[in-house]
């Protein structure tokens, strides 16, 4: 090797190093951005984890961001199965069953129709087809407030009111334009020719829908999940209007719990019964995770 | 039979007080279906109960204001229990105010639990005691005591700063200022003369004076952390109702001990009232009996006494002895039977005694914006004219 | 079995006119080749034949039905699509058994007839690889796969060998043939490669620009182009077009020399007018030293292509390419003498460019 | 045409019949019925006495509602674009093949899955000045330090901005983490060949391809904002006095609280053609050109 | 300016090993054109030396420099990709023009480059389509306008004419060498197109399984291939092979017919083992009638091309493949005597199969 080979040899180590520690600054970057946004968001979650454990008087004192004295898990335990809400005294436990109850067949039901609609739109086009989802869209912005008392009618005459299935359809109708936006707009970006070939295959309707498209689309059928359950698990004033006696949901029983008017608060336990309502959705976020997979369509067209 | 029953009183020593009600009536072979919503003062609920009537399915009976009972009685959906208030003689053990409220076109249509009194001033007495002061009786003991807590660090008023606390503040000034009389008639008879008067000038402008007598932390905070603050201290009063006592007794003090209960200022004599109803909506057969049922249970005076006494306020049904509660509720049954000599006994516009929900929620708009910006008392007064004109209309 | 009829058929999008007024007919059992230069409408005629485009205006028949209504899977047909349109979550044996399935053919004969066509497209080893993970080639074979596994009544291929190398295009072309030749299927193939047009087709359509230019046999298309257009697309290197004029019954270039009329022309007829002679490079030449009717010409480039020699001439102030077996002795910038074959080459009319 | 071959042919439109009807009855009959409702002169329960329209001249001279307008238009605007950058931000980041994705997914959902009927008090509490932040700052000797916004009139809306982005963030990382999942990894290695920084293949190559993803979280977004309902009255019950009142507060407790049906019909009927005119011509621009 | 070199290169993706210890260097200003069989690795290897994929071990040195860890971008390549890759939300001017963006030429620049190399490709018309609107070959010219629109160190084309007509393909082909002897850039080219890697190469590197067969010039790679392998890669028809043994200086086949032994080879150094004869098609001519050293073939099946003839004979009970000239006469079913040019043929080990 020549002196200048070498000399050029060691520019190029200090280069690669220098473009190395580059690299690495910018995953140092990458990170210390994540972390930090996840303190922020979860700076009001700590502190309400923080007065979870703490003791009332503790709480009255004012000091929000001060450790507990006397951490106790107590709260918890209290507003799972013990706190009164109203007459009945067995926490929040007794109305979970009725949550499970709405949120299954109403995240299935309005989530497969959105699927059905988005596949449609997209796939098997038609006159009008964008007018329709312009239709279908607009009436997502509908306020709930004001549809309350004509669909209180409406399932009076359906019989279904007071009921679950009531409740459950009340959730499918407006998560439809949700649903049938997130499958839509997923579903455009997948190549037409990969539908093509499914018709030329053989395949009808449903074969295409079920064995070809659905497949790949992993990561918004989890978003569709995550906004319906959640919406729905949330959900108080449709809960509330539409159900009665021991079939309301979860977060009536979480709002009874905390929001008392001229009764007296224990915001341990409010703060306890927040995290615990929270628990079947955290479920869901991290099951879903694992959906949000990368390459689904990795050469399927060229072009 | 089950009655069915909706109702905000949802946790703490309410929840355990409705209880007791449906132990009684299991007594009497009537079951108890809980439809009970919390929030907004009733609002969830009313929303619900609103939605469930429009749907042909009502519940058996609701909880709901005075002038509430008057509203929903007007649309024709309740049912009369006067065979059981002449059974059990309402008549003669209701205040003659609270009976009215509880009539529609002269039958029966609700009955009352209780009677609250809004115009309370709860005061810190280690801190009264300490600093050598007594609980102000007029607007200006108040501001002279104020001030001297402020110079010691302390605040003198804790308040929540949300519209319906600081509604019952101007209560208590419109009272302070104008007396029972003038009260009735601005808020009871919407007098607009009375509304717009030089008199309610005044008492805006006295409520615009108690801004200085509070932290800056108050906008938005709840009515029981007002309270706490009193209870450690770091407050010296609050003008609340009854049910704050519902906190002090839950910190291990004594009302009337260790917090103690006058009047609000300038309203000694004068009751601000609001009692609580069940409305019983229309119903049948065996329904029928068990909503009568109901209706007398809650009327009876062992229930009346251990309900009130968690709650706070005293018994509607005055057959009731007061010697099993507190002094403070002691006081309150003997202002209430001074007041009803004095016609001093006025429905509290906070809580639904005095107007129906929409001119309660016009007057509340002025306060909460009076009360949050430098609108000068002239010009609040002006838009609470206009505001209840227009939602009397 | 499907014969095949495009009758009047056009196509737009917005005001792009892709397809114009496209007619043709084929029989049963036929292999019909579609060629033509990139962007002239293959692919969109066969969307259309297939029923994954709705044409706007003209009918598809399919066995002498009209099929326009039907659903593709109603048209009974396979089909290798030019972007290959793999399903991307399933395996490259489900990719391939997918129609199979979809027909209701049992799951044994299924796997069997997927390994049989797997080992044919020499992708046995890939079966149960997704399509993210197989080369350009690979991918363009399962694309073929899916159609060979079926036995439909009319295929439809877009240049389903592009992407494969010269010997394993050889030994396809050669499969294909087979399965024609067994199935006697009706095959539409679209290709850029001109010798499997040639070895494949029993019919070749040119087209350009939405147009049919001409449609016949692979031997009508190569020798007896319909026009300059056909004559220059088809071939590699194109057919060279030498402007002349007749005079004396007799060929005359602008710069003089003289060539023979072509075999079975009529020199009277044509007398006057503005031609091209057509002289595909491989009718071209070298000859002796002085031979009889012999051209001089000026070699400029030489290209050797491993079995010819592409030859660039100067032929009287005229660019021609000459089609040489290597080996052949021609150097860069000398002078040579050549022949032509008049018993073959051609007549068009400059203007129209239409053949004589 | 054969009748099963007509019954295919509107299978599309037959397998969109329960939804569109559900979408008839549910969504665009109440529309009507509401603005049926508008025009008369209900209170508590609808009664059909047709009175013009008089609500809307009532709403119209009514100072809460055009405060509500106006604080629409700023939490709106706010809350729309801080949400969509930070949630497109996070969704950036997290797309760069990190450890612990999942952790950090999970943690930027989690505030979607709390009820704000609770964590409204933890955020009134933290900006509380006598509790929170700036009680906090106080503490560690910045005596000087204020954060008053819950408590200011002027500034009150801008914490509900902080609240509501707080929690819709998660949601819309995730819709453009799915549509991140579906850009064609070949076309990220041709815009690396053809010398795109980080930052360019982002804006020139991916958010392009995420118009779709876009349009959802816009979509939702605006959604979201008209309805926040919980998120203020959690958090400041729209005060300081009135300060914090949006249309969905005004109209629930116009409609609810103060037995006024017809007034809050009105409001609402408003409310959807304000959304008509912002939303029927961004549709139009979105679907337009996606004709075949 | 860019010489390249790849040391020990290798791949695998899990146990699958795609390529296997590759070298490679070529000069600046070479045009280095990758064939071999599908599935091989070319487009892998193209791809790592873009710095798109990660080695598994081994070194790219482009200008004498490691580039392992540089970025793309960096070692200032452009590419065209077998997939094109296009971006989807980009006008065609804009896919071609991005690379200039990124670099920082000014738009007035910008566009008369864009302008000029939409000329080149013939695709002035789309300039401002979306690619989702494009044909399979305008798509295929604008991933090419995307590269050939800049001026790097080093250009890599992955089958870049693979779906464009012949006509088409010999303008690009012929722009593309222009612009390689104007820029002097040196070149990686895959193609599957045996007359592109012939014509454009100055080296030729054959690929097989992930390993390098040979690597050589245009002719080396023609006329000597190094193994069977190679031999009968390039070039279609492939080279026929024919089971021979040495015996008394000349090839006996199996059936008694004895050839001469090609020029060059030393007969004793071969005596005994079993070897394969190496025929080129077009090194197989039609002989006068009873004219010496001529072998008696059967006729099995002519294929016309158009300029050739591809047929098929049976040469002493061994199927090989002649190229004669189109216009022939020769039938199928018939014998005809067939001359060998000796000068040319090859000897390989029947074994190893390397050439002799
Ligand atoms: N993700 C993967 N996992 C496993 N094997 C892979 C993966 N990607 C590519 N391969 C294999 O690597 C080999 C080389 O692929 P490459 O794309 O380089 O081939 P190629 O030579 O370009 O072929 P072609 O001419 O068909 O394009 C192929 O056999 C392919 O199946
Ligand atoms: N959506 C569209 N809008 C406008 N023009 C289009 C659209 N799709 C295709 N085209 C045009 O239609 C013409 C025909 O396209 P087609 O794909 O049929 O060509 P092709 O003959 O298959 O070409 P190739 O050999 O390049 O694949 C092309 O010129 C193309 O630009
Ligand atoms: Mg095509
Ligand atoms: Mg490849």
């Amino acid at each position: 090797m020549t002196n200048a080979n070498v000399v050029t040899a060691n520019l190029d180590a200090r280069a690669t190093k220098s473009r190395q520690r580059q690299r690495i600054a910018n995953r140092v970057l990458v990170y210390a951005v994540l972390v930090f946004f996840a303190i922020l968001f979860l700076a009001p979650v700590y502190t309400m984890f923080l007065t979870a454990l703490k003791t009332m008087p503790e709480i009255q004192q004012g000091n929000l961001f001060a450790l507990p004295q006397n951490p106790s898990f107590q709260a918890f335990g209290h507003v799972w199965s013990e706190a009164c809400i109203s007459v009945r005294c067995t926490g929040l436990r007794g109305n979970v069953l009725n949550s499970f109850l709405m949120v299954i067949p109403a995240v299935l039901i309005s989530v497969s129709l959105g699927a059905l609609n988005g596949y449609v739109l997209t796939k098997w086009r038609f006159k009008y087809d964008n007018l329709i989802f312009g239709i279908i869209l607009f009436g997502s912005f509908i306020p709930f407030q004001i549809v309350l008392i004509p669909m209180a009618f409406t399932l009076g005459k359906l019989h279904l009111a007071g009921s679950i299935s009531g409740l459950v359809l009340v959730h499918v109708v407006y998560g439809l334009a949700f649903t049938t936006l997130f499958f839509r707009n997923y579903f455009v970006t997948v190549p037409d020719d990969i539908i093509k070939a499914a018709k030329v295959d053989g395949a009808g309707f449903w074969m295409t829908f079920y064995r070809i498209l659905l497949p790949i689309s992993w990561p918004i059928i989890m978003v569709a999940v995550i906004w319906q359950f959640t919406g729905i698990w949330n959900d108080f004033l449709f809960g509330v209007a539409f159900t009665g006696g021991e079939n309301q949901p979860l977060t009536v029983a979480l709002n009874n719990l905390v929001n008392t008017t001229t009764g007296t608060k224990a915001y341990n336990q409010d703060m306890a019964a927040a995290m615990i309502a929270a628990i079947p959705t955290l479920v869901v976020y991290v099951f879903a995770g694992k959906f949000f997979v990368r390459g689904l369509m990795a050469g399927s067209v060229k072009g | 039979e089950d009655v069915e029953v909706m109702h905000w009183w949802t946790s703490g020593g309410e929840a355990e007080a409705i209880s007791v009600l449906k132990k009684a009536l299991e007594g009497e072979g009537v079951g108890w279906k809980d439809a009970a919503v919390a929030g907004g003062g009733g609002a969830a609920a009313m929303t619900a109960l609103k939605a469930r009537v429009t749907s042909g399915n009502p519940p058996t009976a609701a909880q709901i204001g005075l002038m509430g009972l008057q509203e929903w009685a007007g649309e024709g959906l309740l049912g009369d229990l006067s065979a059981t208030a002449e059974k059990q003689s309402w008549v003669k053990d209701l205040p003659p105010a609270v009976m009215e409220g509880a009539k529609y076109e002269g039958k029966f249509v609700g009955v009352p639990f209780n009677i609250h009194r809004a115009n309370w001033l709860w005061s810190n007495a280690k801190i009264f005691a300490d600093n050598g002061l007594t609980p102000p009786t007029t607007w200006d003991e108040f501001f002279a005591v104020g001030d001297k807590l402020k110079g010691k660090g302390i605040i003198p008023l804790a308040l929540g700063g949300e519209p319906w606390q600081e509604t019952i503040l101007l209560e208590d000034t419109i009272t302070a200022v104008g007396g029972s009389d003038f009260y009735r008639k601005a808020f009871l008879e919407l007098d607009m003369g009375a509304l717009g008067s030089e008199q309610m000038v005044k008492a805006f402008e006295t409520l615009g004076k108690i801004r200085d007598y509070i932290d800056p932390g108050a906008p938005g905070r709840a009515w029981n952390d007002a309270t706490s603050m009193v209870l450690t201290g770091k407050a010296a009063m609050q003008l609340m109702g009854d049910w704050a006592k519902g906190e002090i007794v839950k910190a291990k003090l004594v009302p009337g001990k260790d917090i103690l209960c006058t009047p609000a200022p300038g309203t000694a004599g004068a009751y601000h009232f609001n009692v609580d109803y069940f409305m019983m909506f229309k119903a049948e057969g065996s329904h029928l009996d068990a909503q009568m049922k109901l209706a007398a249970a809650i009327m009876d005076p062992s229930f009346q006494e251990t309900f009130n006494m968690v709650k706070g306020s005293i018994p509607a049904n005055t057959a009731v002895k007061g010697d099993k509660f507190d002094v403070c509720a002691q006081q309150a049954m003997k202002d209430i039977q001074e007041s009803v000599a004095k016609n001093a006994l006025i429905g509290a516009l906070q809580g639904g005694a005095a107007q129906s929900a929409r001119i309660q929620g016009a007057v509340q708009d002025v306060v909460a914006n009076f009360f949050s910006s430098s609108q000068s008392a002239k010009d609040a007064v002006a838009a609470l004219v206009k505001a209840v004109a227009d939602a009397k209309s | 079995m499907g014969n095949l009829a495009v009758q009047d058929l056009t196509k737009s999008y917005g005001s792009v006119h892709v397809l114009k007024h496209i007619n043709l007919a084929i029989d049963e059992g036929d292999f019909l080749v579609l060629v033509g230069p990139s962007g002239c409408g293959k692919s969109t005629l066969l969307s259309i034949i297939a029923g994954l485009e709705q044409q706007t205006s003209g009918s598809i028949l399919i066995s002498g039905k009209v099929v326009d209504t039907l659903e593709p899977k109603e048209r009974d047909i396979a089909m290798v699509f030019q972007s290959y349109a793999l399903y991307p979550a399933m395996t490259v044996a489900d990719n391939i058994g997918f129609a199979l399935e979809m027909s209701g053919v049992p799951k044994p004969e299924r796997l069997v007839r997927i390994q049989k066509v797997a080992e044919l497209l020499q992708i046995e080893h890939l079966l149960q690889r997704k399509p993210g993970q197989l080369s350009g080639g690979q991918r363009q074979r399962v694309a073929m796969g899916r159609a060979l596994v079926r036995e439909p009544k009319l295929f439809l291929f877009d240049e389903p060998l592009s992407n494969l190398d010269a010997k394993l295009r050889v030994e396809m072309r050669t499969e294909i043939k087979k399965l024609h030749t067994r199935l006697q299927t009706t095959i539409v193939y679209v290709t850029h490669d001109q010798i499997e047009a040639m070895t494949m087709a029993t019919r070749i359509a040119v087209m350009k620009d939405g147009l049919i230019q001409q449609f016949g046999t692979p031997s009508d298309i190569y020798d007896r182009p319909a026009n300059t257009f056909v004559a220059t697309f088809m071939g590699s290197p194109p057919m060279n077009l030498v402007p002349v004029t007749v005079e004396d019954g007799q060929l005359i270039m602008a710069s003089g020399e003289r060539l023979s009329i072509p075999v079975g022309v009529n020199a009277a007829a044509i007398t006057g007018g503005k031609l091209l002679l057509g002289l595909r490079p491989e009718w071209i030449a070298l000859a002796d030293q002085g031979a009889k009717d012999s051209f001089r010409m000026e070699i400029e480039v030489v290209e050797p292509t491993g079995p010819d020699l592409y030859v660039n001439l100067n032929f009287g102030g005229q660019a021609i390419i000459a089609r040489l077996p290597a080996g052949e002795s021609v150097k860069q910038g000398e002078y040579a003498q050549f022949l032509i074959d008049s018993s073959k080459t051609m007549l068009f009319d400059a203007d129209t460019g239409m053949a004589l | 045409m054969s009748i099963a071959k007509r019954l295919r042919g509107s299978l599309p439109l037959f397998v969109m019949a329960p939804s569109l009807t559900l979408i008839g009855v549910g969504v665009y009959g109440f529309i009507a019925t509401t603005f049926v409702l508008s025009l008369t002169s209900s209170r508590m329960f609808p009664k059909f006495d047709f009175v013009g329209f008089d609500q809307y001249v009532r709403l119209f001279s009514n100072d809460r509602w055009h405060i509500a307008v106006h604080n629409m238009v700023i939490f709106g605007g706010l809350y729309m674009v801080l949400g969509t950058l930070l949630g497109l931000l996070l969704a950036i980041f997290i797309d760069q093949r990190i450890r612990a994705e999942g952790f950090f997914r999970t943690v930027y959902l989690y505030p979607m899955a709390l009820s704000f009927v609770v964590t409204g008090v933890i955020w009134q509490w933290m900006l509380n000045p006598s509790l929170g932040i700036e009680k906090l700052l106080h503490d560690w000797g910045f005596v000087e330090a204020k954060f008053r916004w819950l408590v200011d009139p002027e500034w009150a809306i801008y914490t509900v901005v902080i609240a509501g982005v707080w929690q819709v963030t998660g949601f819309v990382m995730a819709i453009f983490l799915a549509g991140l999942r579906g850009v064609d990894t070949e076309i990220l290695k041709a815009a690396r060949v053809d010398g795109a920084s980080p930052w360019k293949t982002y804006t020139r190559i991916i958010i392009p391809a995420l118009r779709p993803a876009f349009m959802t979280v816009l979509v939702v977004e605006g959604n979201l904002a008209i309805k926040s309902y919980d998120l203020v009255i959690a958090l400041t019950k729209g005060g300081p006095g009135i300060s914090t009142e949006l249309p969905s507060t005004f109209m629930y407790s116009t409609t609810f609280n103060r037995n006024d049906l017809a007034l809050g019909a009105s409001s609402a009927v408003i409310m959807l053609m304000t959304v008509a005119a912002i939303v029927i011509p961004y549709l139009y621009m979105e679907l337009k050109d996606d004709k075949r």
